[in-house]
């Protein structure tokens, strides 16, 4: 009887079955890594925008408040976006006729407004609330990121429920004192933030991180 | 078999093999089914018609994804239509292959060997047809794999306390474990295969699937310890799984699913099934490829006798639902059990499964009537038709009159139900015929074996 | 090997031991129930279940192995015919829970049965009446099987007539029909019924296991120690004490599977009608028996089983299957006394169990003392040359072969 | 004329299962330990007259069983007890009747793999060539022919004293097999 395979076969049949292995774990690795990283979560990716806004130069270089512009952080469900107004009032004086502001000035001309591009933007599954955050001592940077000192704004974090159960889980590890939260800078040492998490947490009335991580705290 | 007396009663019955048969005459007789005769005209017609029927599945479930789940019959509150029916249908005829593998060859029954690698090829391709089902039952069937657990930015893990999950478990685990089991043994068979194959495509098949057995004696050393521990594993395994099945509904409160016998009464009615499949396929495969000498008439009356055994553990299960509703004091249970079911809506689905289940299998107490082929292949039939309604009236039944009579509705199948319900039996018998024309449809090895234990003397004038 | 070379055992001293012991526990008994019957009749309702369980559970093994065959049950025969004739003692001995109805079952107290609706619906069959009635059938049913199945089964040694055999063949399936269904209604009506507000459909199948495993268990233990004390060292061969380990394995995973299937549907649907009955036995100290019984009832026989060796070893199967029959006396302790157990009361009644020990000293001294007769009066096993010889014709070498 | 180094063994075909029983036994006896005998069908006592008395497989399997019901409860305690205990329907987070049922399917599953792969590995399969697949006729050892075969590199193997050795046990026919 002859051969059916050659020789060589024997090498790549066990090469296949370390392949099929390695090929397994391989996949899960992959889809491990890929579902984290920025081509799903979109961290660090700058959005094309109508008019390139830099958060870099009206927040950090020029000092403007948060609150300046997205009047309803601290007490709304929902961060808002400023209307066309709110850019008017210094752009008709200053950089008026600048090109770059050309879409700003027919937005207001025309009473369409502006179609900015959302870039945190949550699913409609999860129930979100600006308003709670920031009373319960979550600061901006927090989950924006430096906002200060982005020239084209990005997502800093991936918003992913397993980042969102993070803080929920153990909030004093993350809260700050209601005067500290759009203070930009603001940062303790890993100690002294648990000390001071640990009190805030008592002080405004924190749930624990069992009720907190609730399906329905989130999913209502 | 042993009792004493049996001894020479044995002789008497039908041989588990037909004398006159060498290594070589089993080998190639068997052999010869895939290699040299094996497109005939009755393979091509069936084959034909189950490749259409598979057809009729592809389009009845393409157009699901299209439309949804609401093509079916399915509404509150009978959410588990046909899906489930099917499924639960399916994997419970999915339980006979590996019962015969591994129990029977744990309790050293020689006449397992002629049927159990058909069996466990059927088992395999049940389970494939029955893991269809809950899969596209699901509304976003996309989605399945949340049922396992996996690293997921949403940092959530399966609902272990969910029977759905234990059953997705269960059924791939079982699916698994049944096709290395089913490879395994297919292994040496392969080997022969490749050997005698003509063709260099053949060889090559053959030999890629053989990778390389010759047929070793330390190869076989452990290739037999091992088979014989996937058998010890198999048989609480094939156990487990229907048992799980039987929790997806008692674990449930549903009056009619909540009841502590259904673990052993749904293995059973597995079995049960199972067995009355295998009498279905196997009585046509015997008569149309001539295989009488090794599925000898034997394992008809084996298989029959099983039949009936399994037929009374189901019919016990149903005495005792029945009289525990009476004698218990859930009054939701005796209005569905004693009431809704003999009575109700469904009431002439119910006494069918009864007829069907209980009445007619009683037959198999005669052995006149076990060794009438055609008897027996109806039987069979009836068997594989009373334990789909069983099913049928579990879950419709149980589920279409709710505690509120304000979410009272009836269940009715749609066209598409039916489509994919026949589609299904259409998938199985496609895959079956492929399987008898390209793998060996008996376990040459061990017949061979068999032959070997028959031949030397001294077995006292045992005259297989 | 002939005929005559079968050995047989002298069985009278133990028998007379057996029957002494009996019957001074029984008197101890008598003067138990009148002092304090309330404390007594569910004691020995306990007994007797142990005792009268293994009676029944031979029976059906012996029905079982006639429609199955198997080597194990050449071994196991003549003892299983012997525990199978217990039966009869055993229905004398079913007098004194007859007696005692009214202390052991809420349905037999008028006055309670009148207060409660779900009982009044099934007084038709909750009541003294039909109970006895059926009871005696059951009892009936099972001394005229465990009479033919020991008549027919003794001619084969002394003639070459078959048809007994043939006989027993026809008698066991149907046989062992009824004999299923009388013994599941038998455990609901002694001892579901002790809490006659709770039902469960698996019941029956979980006792009838239960029982069958100790009897198999007792059967094995006693074969295993003629095999290792001598009489029937040579003739059984280490593969066939392995297939009755494997059968004790199997039995032992199918009483594991059969109260873990109830557990866990009653565990999990958590409804008030079903619960306590495992809340009655979870609390006040009836935790640690039923931690117990899941170590040593299960996981330790089974552990131990699945070692290749031990199945082959006279000693170890003769202390598994010891261990296994011991605890099954605890597992009906369970079972059983904890049916008007007040879970605040937050204690094992030891009192109670310590009753349960004398009167299953009084049971089981009547049972030894007849097994034993039964045992001594013929040949160990059936001894027709064909039939021993595929006994001990297996050398080691064939354990671990495909067939 | 055929030298050790291009040889694989020397291969004898008998007819029966027994001749090929006796004739392992006897090599061995006669000194041979490097050899392998090829049947159609797991010939009983082989394995043993060739001296082959371990076998890893049981141990193999029990690691894997043990391997996946551990890997199966950790998980489930894990990720319902430690990572995201969620509250349903009341029930503990450590609910351990109901890790039962993954367990059991995990710690098959695992010793399935174990006993599959297992035996694969420890034989060393896949291994499409082999030397003795190109002698004439040994297709036969898949149907009806046993074969022993003394391997070149047995200390005691000598191309001409093994073949007369092997004529000694009444083969049908001997064949060398070249590497």
């Amino acid at each position: 009887m002859p051969q059916i395979f050659h020789p060589a076969m024997n090498t790549v049949a066990r090469l296949t079955v370390f392949g099929a292995a390695f090929g397994v774990v391989g996949t899960i690795v992959l889809f491990y890594e890929y579902s984290r990283s920025p081509f799903q979560t979109e961290v660090n990716v700058v959005r094309e925008q109508p008019v390139q806004f830099s958060h870099e130069h009206h927040s950090g270089q020029l000092g403007i408040d948060c609150r300046y512009c997205h009047t309803t952080v601290e007490n709304g469900p929902f961060a808002n976006i400023p209307p066309t107004h709110t850019c008017m009032s210094c752009h008709s004086q200053i950089w008026a006729d600048s090109p770059m502001l050309k879409p700003v000035r027919d937005s207001l001309a025309s009473g369409e407004p502006l179609r900015w591009e959302r870039v945190h933007d949550l699913p409609d599954f999860a129930y979100f609330e600006h308003g709670i955050h920031i009373q319960k001592g979550v600061g901006c940077a927090s989950c924006h990121g430096r906002v200060d000192e982005m020239p084209l704004t990005w997502k800093a974090e991936p918003l992913t429920m397993e980042w969102c159960l993070d803080c929920h889980r153990h909030p004093e590890t993350h809260l700050r004192p209601r005067s500290e939260i759009f203070n930009m800078e603001y940062s303790l040492p890993e100690r002294e933030q648990n000390m001071v998490g640990k009190r805030l947490v008592r002080e405004y009335g924190v749930q624990s991180g069992y009720y907190l991580t609730n399906c329905t705290v989130c999913h209502r | 078999m042993a009792a004493d007396a049996n001894i020479g009663r044995e002789q008497s019955g039908p041989p588990v093999l037909s004398p006159g048969h060498s290594f070589a005459t089993i080998t190639d007789k068997i052999s010869a089914i895939v290699l040299t005769r094996p497109y005939q005209r009755g393979w091509i017609l069936g084959f034909a018609i189950a490749f259409l029927l598979t057809n009729v599945l592809f389009v009845s479930v393409a157009y699901l994804f299209m439309r949804g789940v609401g093509i079916w019959g399915v509404n509150v509150p009978v959410m588990w239509g046909f899906a489930i029916v099917n499924f639960v249908w399916w994997i419970g005829i999915g339980h006979a292959g590996t019962l015969i593998s591994a129990i029977l060859l744990l309790l050293k029954q020689e006449w397992r060997t002629s049927i159990n690698r058909f069996a466990e090829a059927m088992t395999l391709f049940a389970v494939a047809c029955a893991g269809m089902f809950p899969l596209i039952h699901l509304g976003r069937w996309w989605l399945f794999y949340w049922l396992f657990p996996y690293p997921n930015t949403m940092d959530l893990w399966p609902q272990w306390r969910s029977p759905l999950v234990w059953d997705a478990f269960a059924v791939s685990t079982y699916a698994t474990v049944s096709l290395l089991f089913w490879y395994m043994g297919l292994i040496p068979d392969v080997a022969t295969l490749r050997d005698r194959a003509r063709g260099r495509l053949g060889r090559y098949f053959y030999g890629f699937l053989a990778m390389g057995w010759r047929g070793s004696a330390r190869h076989w050393h452990r290739y037999q310890t091992a088979y014989l521990l996937m058998a010890a594993l198999a048989t609480p395994l094939v156990v487990s799984v229907h048992t799980i099945v039987s929790w997806d509904f008692a674990v449930a409160i549903v009056p009619g699913w909540h009841s502590t016998i259904f673990p052993p009464y749904f293995v059973a009615g597995a079995i049960y099934s199972g067995f009355a499949m295998v009498l279905t396929l196997i009585i046509p495969l015997r008569y149309f490829y001539g295989l009488g000498d090794f599925i000898t008439m034997r394992h008809l009356e084996n298989m029959a006798k099983i039949l009936l055994a399994t037929g009374l553990l189901v019919c016990y299960g149903y005495l005792m639902e029945a009289f525990m509703a009476w004698y218990g004091d859930n009054r939701f249970d005796r209005f569905q059990i004693l009431r809704e079911r003999p009575r109700g809506d469904y009431a002439p689905l119910y006494w069918l499964l009864i007829v069907s289940n209980c009445l007619v299998v009683q037959a198999l107490w005669f052995p006149a009537m076990r060794r009438r082929v055609v008897v027996l292949w109806l039987i069979s039939l009836t068997v594989n038709l009373g334990m789909w309604l069983e099913r049928f009236v579990i879950v419709v039944v149980s589920l279409h009159k709710d505690y509120m009579p304000s979410r009272w509705r009836m269940y009715f199948p749609t066209a598409w139900d039916y489509a994919t319900l026949f589609g299904s039996v259409g998938l199985f018998l496609a895959l079956l015929f492929l399987f008898v024309r390209f793998l060996p449809a008996i376990s040459m090895a061990e017949m061979r074996e068999l032959v070997h234990e028959a031949e030397p003397v001294g077995h006292g004038g045992d005259s297989r | 090997m002939s005929i005559g070379s079968a050995p047989r055992i002298h069985t009278g001293r133990l028998r007379n031991l057996a029957a002494v012991i009996g019957l001074v526990s029984l008197v101890g008994c008598f003067g138990l129930a009148l002092r304090w019957p309330t404390t007594f009749y569910p004691a020995y309702l306990v007994a007797y279940l142990f005792w009268a369980g293994i009676a029944i559970g031979c029976i059906m093994l012996l029905m079982l192995h006639y429609l199955v065959g198997g080597e194990w049950g050449l071994v196991l025969r003549r003892p299983m015919e012997a525990g199978a004739m217990t039966i009869l003692p055993m229905a004398i001995l079913f007098i004194p829970i007859g007696l005692g109805l009214t202390h052991l079952y809420p349905w037999a107290d008028l006055s309670v049965v009148h207060a409660n609706e779900a009982l009044r619906r099934k007084s038709g069959y909750l009541n003294p009446t039909s109970f006895q009635i059926r009871s005696a059938g059951y009892l009936a049913f099972w001394i005229i099987a465990a009479l033919l199945l020991n008549r027919w089964s003794s001619d084969p040694d002394r003639t070459d007539d078959s048809r007994p055999t043939i006989w027993l063949e026809r008698l066991s399936g149907p046989g062992l029909v009824f004999c299923f269904l009388a013994a599941t209604f038998a455990m609901i009506d002694w001892v579901m019924s002790l809490e006659p507000e709770w039902a469960s459909t698996i019941y029956g199948v979980m006792l009838i296991v239960g029982h069958g495993l100790a009897a198999f268990a007792m059967m094995t233990a006693v074969a295993a120690f003629l095999v290792q004390s001598g009489p029937l060292r040579g003739v059984v061969s280490r593969e066939t004490l392995a297939d009755c380990g494997n059968l004790l394995l199997a039995f032992v995973m199918l009483w594991a599977y059969m109260a873990f299937a109830q557990f866990m549907i009653i565990w999990s649907g958590n409804l008030a009608e079903e619960i306590p009955w495992y809340v009655r036995r979870s609390r006040g100290g009836w935790q640690w028996i039923a931690t117990t019984l899941i170590v040593f009832h299960f996981f330790a026989p089974f552990v131990i089983l699945l070692f290749h060796e031990a199945k082959r070893r006279p000693g170890v199967l003769i202390a598994v299957a010891g261990t296994v029959v011991a605890l099954h006396f605890v597992d009906v302790c369970w079972l059983t006394l904890p049916a008007r157990f007040e879970p605040r009361s937050s204690h094992i009644p030891w009192d109670q169990v310590g009753m349960a020990l004398v009167a299953a000293a009084a049971v089981g001294g009547v049972f030894i003392a007849t097994f034993a007769d039964r045992l001594g009066r013929r040949p160990l096993y059936p001894a027709r040359v064909a039939a021993i010889n595929t006994v001990a014709r297996h050398p080691g070498t064939h354990g671990g072969t495909r067939r | 004329m055929i030298s050790a180094s291009t040889t694989y063994g020397l291969l004898a075909e008998f007819t029966t299962a027994e001749a090929l029983l006796a004739a392992a036994s006897q090599s061995r006896e006669a000194g041979y330990r490097r050899m392998d005998s090829y049947s159609p069908f797991p010939v009983e006592g082989l394995a043993e007259a060739m001296g082959l008395t371990r076998n890893r497989i049981p141990v193999v399997v029990f690691l894997g069983a043990l391997l996946g019901g551990g890997c199966g409860y950790f998980m489930q305690w894990y990720s319902n007890v430690i990572d995201y205990p969620i509250d349903v329907g009341g029930r503990p987070f450590h609910s351990w009747p109901m890790f039962i049922p993954i367990t059991f399917e995990l710690t098959i599953l695992g010793a399935a793999f174990a006993a599959v792969f297992g035996m694969l590995g420890l034989n060393g399969l896949p291994r499409p060539y082999h030397p003795v697949f190109a002698v004439p006729g040994f297709e036969h050892a898949t149907r009806d022919r046993f074969f022993l075969c003394i391997q070149a590199n047995d200390p005691q193997f000598d191309s001409e004293r093994t073949r007369e050795f092997l004529q000694t046990l009444g083969p049908v026919k001997i064949t060398s097999v070249s590497l």
